[in-house]
């Protein structure tokens, strides 16, 4: 077994830079690396380039980095319901690229998965096709897109083994297996750390194979951003 | 009358057909899963992980693991299953799912939609738009016929940036079903209640066929 | 919840014809659909193209079907094993389309997954590339590979519930989920059938979406090609 | 004195480094996590679906669901987990397995490689071994110097069909280890315990260069 585990969130990150790559895992604040965007706004890296579905929400996420001016480019599907990530990006201080959720997904999987490109009809005749090849397969056009990958991957999980083996809980999976993958590095948080052979082997989501660091969350606020709700 | 948000959402439900797979988009479509019809089997789908969502919680038992695409807090039924994006794609893409419900700011008369950006001005993002419509055989357009503004929404082309070219089949608004033909053009098939052919041929922008005598819609 | 259920191996295998393509789960004898290949033998469907990775052995799994001639074409990474499919393959009575395991798995999840065609290192260089197209990426010469998809897949679970979740074990995961995927109708052999509700929605391996008949298989020989030993 | 199969495995098991994913082929290559080096932590990964392979099971243990990918009985280390065949080649094609241990028939000099096919004799695929080829940055080819009628299977140029170009870098035979230089040829690195540089010569049909005091392996 490969131990994976180190002590603390600043151990976790160590080794990010200005100007790197990160993909962050979550889907809107459903799944986020909460400690470990806490300790990159301590840390006061800048320049980064983000790689996450959503861009968090004003005062929590993503967003807390977006306050700090400490992504230069944001690579997301939605970014909706943050003001500042929208003022940012209509004033030009911030580059965004925005690609189909699908086609996210898919690149990120590519990146970890040695797939350097892929047909997709996701975008096609949109301007997200623009300057990308275009072929037709079974009397359809589509597009190619390329694999995305980063410097560091930063995930978060409900359980994790020694050994970097993870399950996610629910719909906080989402993004994370994926770019647990891409990641050149790649760095869990967890809930709940528990020795090896704790988790069966049929139920890991991601193998620890793909995961390099990984630590115990010292706290989750696991913030909701829509509470909905039904009458009794 | 012109139908309401929930009006929109109940013809809607109509066009469900027992076994199929669901897409519901946010807003208006999110309502559709509130009028099932009696007696079919459906199942709904979030692209953010979850197959077989079911209503929003009880207070109190609200998980922020668990969210539907809308980020809203919802509950899972008997039979659910909780998956990554890639495959919650590769079902949407794969053309497992039946029948995507999604809203638009614009359709063209070709098939043509958009509904993820104003330049200059609204930049949210498409988030799994552009898949859903790439891939769905089936989709339906859930929206008020015209803007805030009051100008049509059904147009000859789209001006906004596209989500998806040629792939939209079928419109209902807060004023009648429309359905897109192969060779381009909105024919009507059914009024909102008590709304007469030429208040909706005011409200179209893009070429409407009127065929026949126009039955209202149908909700007993 | 939509049931999936269907009484018996005949009445899953209905609409299966000569000439069809099938893709069968399994790895070696592991994991494969004993219920459905022996119902196949009694249909004596023929001219049949079967996509899977093995061949079984001569009186096991596809074996069955090489031996009544009922297989036209096989797609597969590996046959050895197997003498009558190498007598069958060496005097020309069978085709055999020789594909990386890697590559096959790859297409078969980009049949179900809406993704035409792919890029990958896999086989460049080799005659496996022989007529497709070359692009270079990250300096690297990669192969472009078409999706495969099937008139039916065929698949083994250990575990399936009425809605067609499935939970496969251990090393007889392989290939079905892939297949699961990429079946235009998908059929699931379980060794447990259980009401909804009995599985765990985080634990399932091949979400019910992409199944579309599943039955109580009666009886799993599961036999072991190599059975190894230490001593005690 | 030429190596056995447990010689060779053993000398590989030298190139083994700590914290190291590793995928053995079929045949010598399996028998390499017989003599992994004290001190270090390794994992290996089957490529139909296991990392974290243990040793084979004691006798009434075996289970069928639970083989490697030479289809041999095995069993499951404490941390182990199962996954799909794409996940496993995800692995693999991903670069996060970090050696690979396979058999050949021929190798050339440039690094090509040929194990999965005699034309018109022998057809038995190439299984996982074109991807493992394609991907791996660190590949070790286990095999005899000859083969059965004693011809070199160090060659000029492979005259099987290929598995793999160039992708070659360290081969360990009965007699010898050997480096794949970039510009080309075997560059001779050990020598078996008493086996001469002519002996290796005699059996190497490729380049082979010598440079200096060729040693003899170590295997203390």
């Amino acid at each position: 077994m490969i131990d994976k585990v180190v002590t603390n969130v600043h151990e976790a990150l160590l080794g990010i830079e200005d100007g790197m790559t990160l993909m962050l895992g979550g889907f809107g604040l459903c799944g986020i690396p909460e400690n470990s965007i806490a300790e990159l706004v301590k840390k006061g890296v800048s320049n980064l380039t983000c790689i996450s579905n959503n861009a968090g929400v004003d005062d929590f996420g993503l967003g807390l980095l977006l306050q700090q001016k400490q992504i230069k480019k944001m690579i997301s599907s939605y970014v909706g319901e943050n003001n500042e990530f929208e003022r940012q990006m209509l004033s030009g201080e911030l580059e965004v690229d925005l690609i189909p959720q699908g086609s996210l997904a898919e690149r990120c999987r590519a990146g970890g998965t040695g797939i350097p490109a892929f047909f997709t009809p996701s975008g096609y005749g949109t301007e997200v096709a623009d300057g990308k090849e275009v072929r037709v397969f079974n009397g359809k056009p589509h597009i190619l897109e390329n694999a995305l990958t980063a410097d560091f991957a930063i995930v978060k999980a409900w359980k994790g083994d020694v050994a970097g083996n993870l399950i996610f809980k629910a719909t906080a999976r989402n993004f994370n297996p994926m770019m647990a993958m891409a990641g050149k590095i790649t760095i869990a948080e967890v809930e709940e750390l528990v020795p090896v052979g704790k988790l069966d082997p049929n139920e890991i989501h991601t193998p620890g194979i793909f995961v390099q660091r990984i630590f115990q969350g010292l706290y989750f606020e696991k913030r909701i951003e829509q509470r909905t709700l039904r009458n009794k | 009358m012109a139908l309401d948000k929930d009006g929109i959402a109940k013809r809607i439900a109509q066009e469900l057909q027992d076994r199929f797979y669901v897409n519901l988009g946010i807003g208006i479509p999110t309502l559709v899963a509130n009028y099932i019809p009696e007696g079919i089997s459906v199942e709904f789908q979030s692209e953010n992980g979850i197959l077989g969502m079911g209503p929003f919680p009880f207070s109190g038992e609200e998980d922020a693991d668990l969210i539907n695409a809308g980020k809203q807090t919802i509950t899972a039924l008997n039979g659910a299953v909780y998956f990554d994006s890639a495959t919650s794609f590769a079902m949407i893409r794969g053309k497992h799912v039946q029948l995507t419900v999604l809203g638009a700011m614009e359709v063209s008369e070709n098939g043509d939609i958009a509904n993820w950006k104003i330049p200059g001005k609204m930049v949210k993002g498409m988030g799994g738009a552009m898949d859903l419509v790439a891939s769905a055989e089936n989709i339906i357009v859930a929206m008020m016929h015209t803007n805030k503004k009051g100008e049509s929404k059904l147009l000859k082309r789209c001006s906004l940036p596209l989500t998806g070219v040629a792939c939209v089949k079928k419109i209902v608004t807060n004023l009648a079903v429309l359905e897109i033909l192969p060779e381009g053009g909105f024919k009507l098939t059914e009024r909102a209640p008590g709304v007469s052919v030429e208040e909706i041929q005011l409200a179209t922008e893009g070429k409407l066929l009127v065929e026949g005598e126009i039955p209202e819609m149908n909700f007993n």
